[in-house]
C-alpha cells in the first residue's frame, strides 16, 4: 500500500530524494531533509494521496550514526492507511525546516522536540521550549544527557532502600 | 417604630410611654433591643440555613453533609464562624487599605437594615414604614457599593471583575424588581408591608400571584430578579468559582469574609420573605379575618408560623434551584433583563390595570377567575409530583438489584 | 415573534424537568460511605479481595528467587541472601519493602511463584516519617524455604488484612521514636556525613 | 507587569490601552490539573489566551528508556489519570507487534470490556466536570456517584480503582469470573436510564445550552488541521475512529455507531457538540459492553512470554481509540530488554494547541467551557 505512494511520490521527486524501506513492521520513506516540506505539502494536498491527518512527529537520537532521526506518522483518511516519513538530521547543528505551515497541528511537537532534543525547526512561528521551564540547560531525550544532581537547589534524586 | 413601642410599653407596664418620664430614653432603649433582636435572628438564620442549605444540598447530591459537630451537624455553621474569627485577618500587600477593611460593613449594614421593614406577623415589624417595599430596595443596593469596594480595593484581577459583574448585575435587575412590584402596589394602593398583606386574604386564590396572569407572570419576574438581586444560582456571576475563583471576596479571610457568607444567607430570607409578602399572602391566616387576628396573642402567633413557614419555603425553592440551575453568562444575564424580564413588566403592568378595572377584586367573576387560577396552579403541582415519581421509579427495580437496598430514603430521615 | 416565546417556554419547561430529578433525590439513599467511624460494615469486607493494598512477605515461604526484586521497575525491594558454606543452607538476611515509593502495581506478587509476597487489604499507613515507611521483613536470618512435594504454598490462606505488616510498621515506629529521643545529636551528624560523602 | 510574563506575548498582543493580562492558573478552579493560560482581555472579552503547559511533566518518555518493557506497564497509568487502560492498552499492543506475540482471544475481550468502562468513567468526569464549570455542582456529583460503581468493578476485575495496570505482554493479568460479568450487567441496567435521567437534569437545560451552543466553533477544517482527536474531532462532524478505521484488538466484531457532532442545539463543532457527542458515545459504550459480555469465549487469559523480553532492532507504530481520542505509541526497539526509544501521542496535546485559535473573541466565561469541552487531562500533555 505504502508502496503505491511512494511511486506516486517518485513520480514527482525522482529517486534521488526518496528511498523505501520495509525491514520494519511499518515501511517507511526515507527522505532528503531539503525536501521534506515540499514533500508534506504534495502529500497533504494531491488528490489521489490527501494525507490530511497528522498523527505524530516523534525524534530519535543515535549517537553512533551521529545523527537525529525524524520520524512523521500520517494518515490519509481516503486511504485509510497510514504513512510513515523519516529524515535525518546531524547531531551537532541539527536544523530541519518547519512543517507548521502544512499542519497546524506539527506545531507543539516541533517545538516539544526542540525542547526535548534540541532540534531547531526553521521558519516555525513560535520556536521556544514548551514543557521544560526556560532556564533548562541540555537537552533531556538525548541519549548522552546527564541528569543534573541539583536544579535549583533541590536534589533531584532519592538514594536506593540503605 | 413609636407605636410600636408604645404598645410594647403598654403591654409590660400598662402606662402609655409619653407619661413616664424618661420617654426618650425609653425609645431609645426599645431602638436598641428591636435592633439587637433583629440582628440575633438574622445572624443565626444566616448561620442556621448555612446548615440547612449545605444538608440539602448533599441530598440533592446523593450525599449525607456536615453531620458530626454537634448532634446530627447541628453546630456546624457555629464552628464554621468560630474557626472563621480565628483565622489571621490577612490584608494583600498593595490593597487600598481603608476600603478593603471598610467594605464588609457596607454589605453588612446593607442588608441588616433590609430587616426594620420586614414584617413577621400581624404588627410585628420593627418599623412599618409608609414606603416600606421602595426602602427595601433602597437599601439592599448599599450591598453591590460594598462589594465594589471589596472587589475593586482587593488589588486582584479576579476580585475586579467580581466587582464590576455585581455592578452590571445590580444595576439591570433593579429595573425588573422595581417594575414587577408595580401590580402589586396597584391593587394595594400602598407601599407599606402591612398594608400590601393586609389587601390580600389567608386562602390561596384570594394571593396576588393568582389575582390573574398578569400578576403570576410578575411573580415569577419577581422571583427571578429576586434571585439576581441576591446573587444566587443562577446569577451569582460576582462569585462565580469555577471562573473567577472567589469573585469580589477572593482576596478577604477571617472575620471579614465571614460577613459575605453571612450577608447573603441573611439576604435569602429578604428574598423570601419579600416574594412572600408581595405575592403570597404574608402572615393572612386561613380563615380567619384581621379584626379577629388582631384581638388574640394566639392568632398573632400563628400569623407568625404562616409567614415563616411560606418563607421558609420560598428559602427551600430558591436552595433547590441553586443546586440544579448551572449559571448565566454575563452577556446573557443582561440580555435576560433587558429583553425578557422589562417587556414582561411591562406588558403586566397595563393588563393588571385593564384586568383590574374589567375584574374588581370583590366581585363574583373575579373570584372564579382567581379559583381558575389557583387551579392552573394546583395542575402544575400535580403534574410536578408525577415528575418526581416518575424519576422515583425509574431506575428503582435496577438500583434494588445492584445495591441490594431499596432507594426509599425520605428527607426527614436522617443519616 | 414564536423564537421568543418558544425560548421562554423551553427554558421553564427545562427547569422545571430539572427541579422534578433534584426533588426525587431528596427521596433516594445517599450513597456516601462514611469513612471511617460510620461504616455500614467494615472496610476489609467491601474492598475484593484483588484489591492491590501494601505489601506484605511470609518470609516462612520465601525461596529466595529475588525474581519480585528483578521485576519492580523502581527498585523498591532489596533482598540479601547469605550461605552458609559448612551445612550449604541458604539464609534469608534481609527482605525491606519501601512502601513509600511502591507504585502497588502487582509485577511483584503476580511472579512469586510460592506466593510470599502479595498484596494485602491493608492501605492507611500513613506515617510522619518517610523512612518509616521501610519496611524490613527479616529481623534474623530465616532458612530458605524449598519446594516440597505435598504442599503447594500457593494454595495456602493469605492473611489479606495484614497483620504483620501492620505489626512491623508499629514496631518499626517505636524503635524508631526510641532512638530518635536517644540519640539525636548522633543521628544529625551522621546525616551530615552521608551528604558529604555523596558530595 | 513582569518581565518574564511579557516574553510569552506575541508583539500584538497589548495593542490597545484597555487590555490586561489575566494569569489564570496554575491553580484555579477551573484548570482541569495544572494548567495556566496567559489571557489578554479588554473586560470579558479574551483577546488571546496562551496556554502554558508543563506543569506536570514528569518526563515517561526518558523513564521508559531505563525500564524494562513489563517493567514500564505501571507507569503507563500515570499518562492519564483518568483513563489508564488505554495507555495500558496501546502500550502493550505496541510492544505485543513488536515481538510477534499472538494474544488469546479470550485476553482480547477481556481488554475491550475493561477498556470500554474505563471510556464510560473518563466521559462521565469530562461532562461532569464540563457541567461543574458552567457551574451546576450536582450533576457532576451525579456521574461521580456512577463512576464509583465503574471503580468498584474495577477494582473486582484488577485491585486498583484508578491505576489499573491490568494488560500484560500476552494478555491481561488477572481473569473475570461471572460474578463480576452479573456485576456489569447489573450496572448497566441501572446506569442507562440514568443517561436519560441526566439529560433531563443537564443536558437539555436550557441555560447549559445557551451557556455552549454557538461557543468557541472548531470547523471541520480547523479541526483536522489542528490534529484534533477523538471525540473532539467527532464533535466538529468528522467521523473518525481508530476502532473503526484502523480496528484492533477484537472492535471487528462488535456493531456499533460512531456518532458525529450535528449541531444539536447551534452551530457545528461548537462546545455543546462536543459535549454531547461525549454523553452518546457513553450509550454507545454501554452496548459494545453488553456484546462483549455476551461474546466471551474460554481460554487463555495470557499467553507465554518470556521473562525477561528482548526484541530484535525494529519499530512499529500502535495506537488506540482513548476516551480522549487517537493515542498513539512509537516503540523502537534495538534488541536489549528496553525500550529504545518511546514517542506518547497523546489527545490532549493537540487539543491544548488549538485553544490559542478558537480562544481569540470569547468571553472568560467561555474559555472555561471551552477547555472543560475539549477534556484536556493535564498529565496527558505534559506527560
Amino acid at each position: 500500500m505504502i508502496s503505491k505512494v511512494y511511486t506516486i511520490l517518485v513520480d514527482r521527486f525522482g529517486e534521488d530524494a526518496l528511498l523505501y524501506f520495509d525491514d520494519t513492521l511499518n515501511p517507511y520513506i526515507q527522505v532528503n531533509p531539503e525536501q521534506i516540506q515540499m514533500l508534506c505539502i504534495f502529500m497533504r494536498y494531491n488528490p489521489a494521496l490527501k494525507f490530511s491527518f497528522f498523527f505524530s512527529l516523534c525524534g530519535v537520537d543515535y549517537p553512533e550514526k551521529n545523527q537525529i532521526t525524524m520520524v512523521y506518522h500520517l494518515f490519509s483518511m481516503k486511504q485509510k492507511k497510514m504513512c510513515v516519513l523519516k529524515t535525518s538530521v546531524s547531531r551537532k547543528n541539527p536544523e530541519l525546516e518547519s512543517i507548521e505551515s502544512v499542519w497546524k497541528a506539527a506545531g507543539w511537537f516541533e517545538r516539544e522536540l526542540y525542547d526535548l532534543l534540541g532540534v531547531n525547526f526553521t521558519n516555525h512561528s513560535n520556536m521556544k521550549r514548551l514543557l521544560l521551564p526556560d532556564d533548562w540547560v541540555g537537552h533531556p531525550l538525548r541519549k548522552d544527557y546527564e541528569e543534573p544532581s541539583f536544579y535549583h537547589d533541590m536534589e533531584t534524586s532519592r538514594n536506593r532502600i540503605s | 417604630m413609636k407605636e410600636n413601642a408604645n404598645l410594647l410599653f403598654v403591654f409590660l407596664f400598662k402606662t402609655p410611654i409619653e407619661g413616664s418620664g424618661y420617654s426618650l430614653a425609653w425609645y431609645i432603649l426599645f431602638v436598641f433591643i428591636i435592633a439587637g433582636a433583629l440582628l440575633f435572628f438574622a445572624a443565626n438564620f444566616a448561620g442556621i440555613t448555612s446548615f440547612i442549605e449545605r444538608r440539602i444540598a448533599a441530598r440533592i447530591q446523593t450525599r449525607v453533609g456536615p453531620n458530626v459537630v454537634g448532634p446530627q451537624g447541628i453546630l456546624q455553621w457555629v464552628a464554621d464562624g468560630i474557626k472563621l474569627l480565628l483565622k489571621e485577618d490577612l490584608i494583600p500587600d498593595r490593597a487600598d487599605q481603608f476600603l478593603f477593611r471598610v467594605a464588609p460593613y457596607f454589605v453588612f449594614s446593607g442588608l441588616f437594615a433590609a430587616f426594620v421593614a420586614l414584617p413577621f406577623g400581624y404588627g410585628i415589624v420593627a418599623a412599618d414604614l409608609n414606603v416600606g417595599v421602595y426602602y427595601i430596595f433602597a437599601i439592599t443596593s448599599l450591598v453591590v457599593v460594598g462589594i465594589i469596594m471589596g472587589g475593586w480595593s482587593s488589588n486582584s484581577k479576579w476580585a475586579l471583575f467580581g466587582a464590576l459583574r455585581s455592578a452590571a448585575q445590580i444595576i439591570s435587575y433593579e429595573i425588573p424588581t422595581a417594575l414587577s412590584l408595580i401590580p402589586v402596589i396597584m391593587l394595594t394602593g400602598s407601599l407599606s408591608t402591612q398594608d400590601i398583606i393586609k389587601a390580600q386574604g389567608g386562602l390561596p386564590w384570594d394571593w396576588f400571584v393568582f389575582h390573574s396572569p398578569f400578576t403570576f407572570v410578575c411573580f415569577v419576574v419577581f422571583f427571578i430578579s429576586a434571585l439576581a438581586e441576591g446573587n444566587r444560582i443562577p446569577f451569582d456571576l460576582p462569585e462565580a468559582e469555577s471562573e473567577l475563583v472567589s469573585g469580589y471576596n477572593t482576596e478577604y479571610s477571617g472575620f471579614r469574609f465571614l460577613v459575605f457568607p453571612m450577608a447573603e444567607w441573611a439576604n435569602l430570607w429578604v428574598i423570601a420573605a419579600m416574594v412572600s409578602l408581595t405575592y403570597l399572602g404574608g402572615w393572612q391566616v386561613p380563615f380567619v379575618s384581621i379584626e379577629t387576628l388582631s384581638g388574640s396573642l394566639v392568632l398573632i402567633f400563628l400569623s407568625v408560623a404562616v409567614f415563616v413557614i411560606k418563607t421558609s419555603i420560598v428559602v427551600f425553592i430558591v436552595m433547590q434551584l441553586r443546586w440544579t440551575l448551572p449559571r448565566v453568562r454575563v452577556d446573557q444575564m443582561t440580555q435576560l433583563c433587558w429583553t425578557y424580564l422589562v417587556p414582561f413588566c411591562l406588558v403586566a403592568i397595563v393588563g393588571t390595570m385593564i384586568w383590574m378595572l374589567i375584574f374588581p377584586w370583590e366581585t363574583r367573576v373575579a373570584l372564579l377567575l382567581r379559583l381558575m387560577m389557583f387551579g392552573i396552579g394546583f395542575a402544575f403541582c400535580f403534574f410536578y409530583v408525577r415528575r418526581i415519581r416518575f424519576n422515583y421509579f425509574n431506575d428503582k427495580t435496577a438500583y434494588e438489584n445492584l445495591k441490594k437496598k431499596s432507594p426509599w430514603y425520605p428527607i426527614w430521615r436522617l443519616p | 415573534m414564536t423564537p421568543y416565546f418558544n425560548a421562554v417556554a423551553t427554558t421553564l419547561y427545562s427547569i422545571f424537568e430539572g427541579m422534578a430529578v433534584t426533588t426525587s433525590y431528596l427521596f433516594r439513599r445517599p450513597s456516601t460511605i462514611q469513612y471511617p467511624n460510620k461504616l455500614e460494615k467494615p472496610l476489609e469486607e467491601q474492598l475484593s479481595d484483588r484489591y492491590r493494598g501494601i505489601l506484605q512477605v511470609d518470609t516462612s515461604v520465601c525461596i529466595g528467587c529475588r525474581i519480585c526484586e528483578k521485576t519492580c521497575p523502581i527498585d523498591c525491594i532489596a533482598i540479601n541472601l547469605e550461605k552458609n558454606k559448612e551445612t550449604k543452607e541458604r539464609f534469608l538476611t534481609r527482605f525491606d519493602i519501601d512502601i513509600s515509593k511502591c507504585m502497588f502495581c502487582g509485577l511483584c506478587s503476580e511472579n512469586c511463584s510460592t506466593c510470599a509476597i502479595y498484596h494485602t487489604k491493608f492501605f492507611n499507613g500513613a506515617t510522619q516519617n518517610v523512612d518509616e515507611l521501610v519496611v524490613r521483613f527479616v529481623d534474623s536470618p530465616i532458612v530458605l524455604y524449598k519446594h516440597r512435594k505435598d504442599s503447594d504454598p500457593k494454595t495456602r490462606e493469605k492473611d489479606l488484612s495484614g497483620v504483620i505488616v501492620k505489626q512491623k510498621m508499629v514496631k518499626q515506629r517505636m524503635k524508631k521514636q526510641k532512638t530518635a529521643k536517644q540519640e539525636m545529636p548522633v543521628n544529625k551528624i551522621s546525616k551530615h556525613k552521608i551528604k558529604e560523602e555523596i558530595l | 507587569m513582569p518581565e518574564s510574563e511579557l516574553k510569552y506575548l506575541k508583539p500584538q498582543a497589548l495593542a490597545f490601552k484597555e487590555e490586561m493580562i489575566l494569569n489564570m492558573g496554575p491553580q484555579h478552579p477551573s484548570t482541569h490539573g495544572v494548567l495556566n493560560f496567559l489571557v489578554v482581555t479588554d473586560g470579558e472579552v479574551i483577546h488571546q489566551a496562551l496556554p502554558n503547559v508543563g506543569y506536570l511533566h514528569r518526563g515517561i518518555e526518558k523513564l521508559a528508556e531505563q525500564t524494562s518493557y513489563t517493567g514500564f506497564i505501571p507507569f503507563t497509568d500515570r499518562i492519564d489519570y483518568l483513563a489508564a487502560m488505554f495507555a495500558n492498552h496501546v502500550y502493550v499492543l505496541a510492544v505485543e507487534s513488536l515481538a510477534e506475540i499472538e494474544v488469546p482471544e479470550r485476553a482480547q475481550f477481556l481488554r475491550v470490556i475493561a477498556c470500554e468502562l474505563n471510556r464510560i468513567a473518563s466521559h462521565l468526569i469530562s461532562t461532569g466536570a464540563l457541567a461543574l464549570d458552567i457551574g451546576a455542582s450536582t450533576p457532576f456529583v451525579h456521574w461521580i456517584r456512577e463512576r464509583e460503581c465503574i471503580n468498584d468493578i474495577m477494582e473486582a476485575i484488577c485491585g486498583a480503582r484508578l491505576t489499573y495496570s491490568y494488560m500484560r505482554v500476552g494478555g491481561v493479568s488477572r481473569d473475570i469470573s461471572q460474578k463480576i460479568v452479573d456485576d456489569i450487567y447489573k450496572f448497566l441496567d441501572h446506569f442507562e436510564p440514568i443517561i436519560d435521567e441526566y439529560n433531563r437534569l443537564i443536558s437539555f437545560n436550557e441555560i447549559f445550552v445557551r451557556r455552549l451552543a454557538d461557543v468557541a466553533i472548531i470547523s471541520p477544517v480547523d479541526a483536522v488541521n489542528f490534529g484534533l482527536v477523538g471525540p473532539n474531532l467527532r464533535g466538529s462532524g468528522i467521523t473518525m475512529d481508530i476502532r473503526k478505521i484502523i480496528p484492533y484488538s477484537v472492535y471487528d466484531q462488535f456493531d456499533f455507531d460512531i456518532p458525529i457532532g450535528k449541531g444539536f442545539k447551534g452551530s457545528l463543532g461548537d462546545c455543546y457538540d462536543r459535549y454531547f457527542v461525549r454523553i452518546l458515545e457513553i450509550k454507545e459504550s454501554c452496548s459494545i459492553l453488553r456484546q462483549a459480555l455476551s461474546q466471551i469465549p474460554k481460554g487463555d487469559i495470557k499467553a507465554k512470554v518470556k521473562r525477561k523480553l528482548k526484541i530484535k532492532e525494529n519499530e512499529c507504530y500502535a495506537c488506540v481509540e482513548s476516551a480522549r481520542g487517537e493515542m498513539g505509541m512509537y516503540l523502537v526497539s534495538d534488541g536489549s530488554d528496553r525500550p529504545y526509544r518511546l514517542k506518547i501521542k497523546t489527545g490532549s496535546f493537540t487539543a491544548m494547541s488549538i485553544v490559542e485559535k478558537v480562544s481569540q473573541g470569547l468571553m472568560v466565561a467561555d474559555l472555561i467551557a471551552l477547555i472543560g469541552s475539549l477534556d484536556v487531562v493535564a498529565p496527558e500533555i505534559d506527560r
